[in-house]
């Protein structure tokens, strides 16, 4: 499920509410784009993140769905997502982007443990 | 027509509170109201950092603020307390400290608290942005 | 009578602090962050004072949850609604 | 309890966490200063800044109690205190410096219907 | 074995991530805001892994709860001990 | 000995991250460890800032960050894209956005962000500090 040497990025918070969601996934395209393979865990508001109908930000403030759909060309397809953290936001699969793996809460510990090198964001 | 002042304490980029404190100044204005002023404290001081160089696709913080002065007579207040200790000094202000290079200018200006208790008391609505 | 801006999220201590502080004749503007609430219809605010909680469109917009507020039955205003809601109310609070 | 021309501060950031409290005690201080009656409301973590035991931060980071004992002197005397908020940080009044006022949660909308001005940080 | 270090209160989503995220071999160290955690004997943590959670004593003494975290008898760390925990911890994960 | 790195996100005076990791990295010297390097992203690029002006009697953190620097030799990387769109330049970046002022010197240089990957990559542990 997850390669020792990859680098595990978590991601916690929402698009446009500060520029956490977008700094972390610019580390996870520059660690892929060095040849790092490169796993995302998606927690919390950080799931709003994938959600397939968000758009930019008034005044010109960039959205962040370009940037999800772009992860492909890097390599980057394993985008983790809480289960629990989804049914606690009353969010279904359907309103994601396609093919994000769902990942129940007692697995999460595992996926941290697998990971050599983790950052969290 | 109501006079309204503003208290911004969101950085740019870090926070969406300068964004929405635009957003709103200018529906403010398209309605027929007034806006005093601003006043720029905690994190907010970094909305007049001349130095601010956002990628060229997204939106100049700085650049949409003084816009707002110059069109509509908005005045920018900073504060200095939150200013001086956040790196953002006037070129007065660097004189003073004995630095090279500074990075608020006109039309923003440093001043002090009370500044921001006298826009709460000459406007009728305060809103703050944070 | 005050309206009170909510720009964090629902689970918030700024929210938490902000429904203790809401009182009968008040109105709730949800903006930035806040507007996440669309999500939670079991959010206890919605109980306390359902008619005059408001969502900022654009913000339900960018963070792709137009449609979901849409569904919940939500009411929803415009920048222009929120200038509205300040000439209305004369005291605004922001948590945050 | 309160004049209609007075000016509510609310706290609710705990010392050394950020800079919130000590800015929004600056703006209290000031209006003091300015001659404006000031009255102070101490929510969640804010409640913290009361706390008779604590100290100045490592490295020199100022700490608070001076300026909570100098508000006397600014003719600030009241600080009032959520008491469901103090429950639920599972703090007596014990613990923190003399002369706070508690107040129950149903009366705080109560508290801020009555100033004409309010900053919240 | 993961050294999961906590900045947020108890409260916090932060908080309620790292709980989430937290293995049976794994240590908790509880700095900045985090400490506030000591007034707090029914945070879900403590009955989670109650053994290896550490406070900050200098973060604890700051914020005027050292006396409340030594009756209620919980372990605190000086920033020594911090350091000793990451070399016995070769991963460490920052919740904020 | 054991080779350690950091990730500072939080801004001085505003968040105490920074206080943590100075005070922390005084800690791991003490035990005859290295520290390799610290890289400064998000809001901790604000660490970097030469006009950094707190009141007298407080730390000036960029003059701890930079006393690490020159009696350890400890590496201090600010991430450039998260300094330009926060207001903070080097003389060089100054040039080429053609800027009159610049607010980050040596020893702080602005570098990208494949430099906190190779920082995490060449030592034993990466401690974040936000």
């Amino acid at each position: 499920m997850a390669t020792p040497d990859a680098l595990l990025v978590i991601l916690r918070h929402a698009p446009h509410s500060s520029n956490w969601l977008r700094e972390g996934l610019d580390a996870a395209l520059v660690a892929a784009a060095f040849g790092q393979p490169v796993h995302l865990l998606f927690m919390g508001q950080g799931i709003m993140a994938l959600l397939k109908e968000q758009g930019s930000g008034a005044l010109g403030q960039k959205a962040t769905l370009p940037t999800i759909d772009m992860l492909e060309m890097y390599d980057i397809d394993k985008l983790w997502v809480a289960e629990g953290a989804l049914q606690r936001m009353h969010l279904s699969t359907d309103s994601l982007v396609d093919g994000v793996s769902l990942i129940e809460d007692q697995e999460i510990s595992g996926l941290l443990q697998q990971h050599a090198k983790i950052l969290n964001f | 027509m109501i006079k309204y002042g503003f208290l911004v304490m969101g950085a740019p980029y870090s926070s969406p509170a300068p964004h929405s404190a635009l957003r709103f100044a200018h529906a403010v204005l398209a309605r027929g109201h007034q806006i005093a002023g601003v006043f720029f404290y905690h994190d907010g001081v970094h909305n007049a950092s001349s130095l601010m160089t956002p990628p060229q696709d997204e939106l100049n913080l700085r650049e949409a603020w003084t816009e707002l002065n110059q069109q509509h007579a908005v005045q920018l207040d900073v504060c200095i307390a939150a200013a001086l200790r956040r790196g953002l000094m006037s070129e007065s202000e660097a004189q003073r400290h004995g630095r090279q290079a500074f990075n608020i200018a006109l039309p923003f200006e440093l001043t002090g608290l009370g500044q921001l208790l006298e826009l709460q008391q000459r406007t009728d609505r305060l809103i703050t942005f944070a | 009578m005050i309206l009170h801006i909510l720009t964090k999220a629902p689970d918030s201590s700024a929210s938490t602090q902000m429904q203790q502080a809401i009182g009968d004749q008040d109105a709730v503007l949800l903006i930035e962050e806040a507007v996440t609430a669309a999500l939670d219809p079991s959010w206890a605010a919605w109980q306390q004072c359902h008619t005059r909680i408001f969502l900022l469109s654009e913000d339900l917009i960018a963070r792709g949850l137009a449609s979901i507020a849409a569904g919940n039955g939500l009411p929803t205003l415009e920048m222009d609604g929120f200038v509205a809601l300040t000439e209305q109310y004369e005291k605004t609070v922001t948590w945050y």
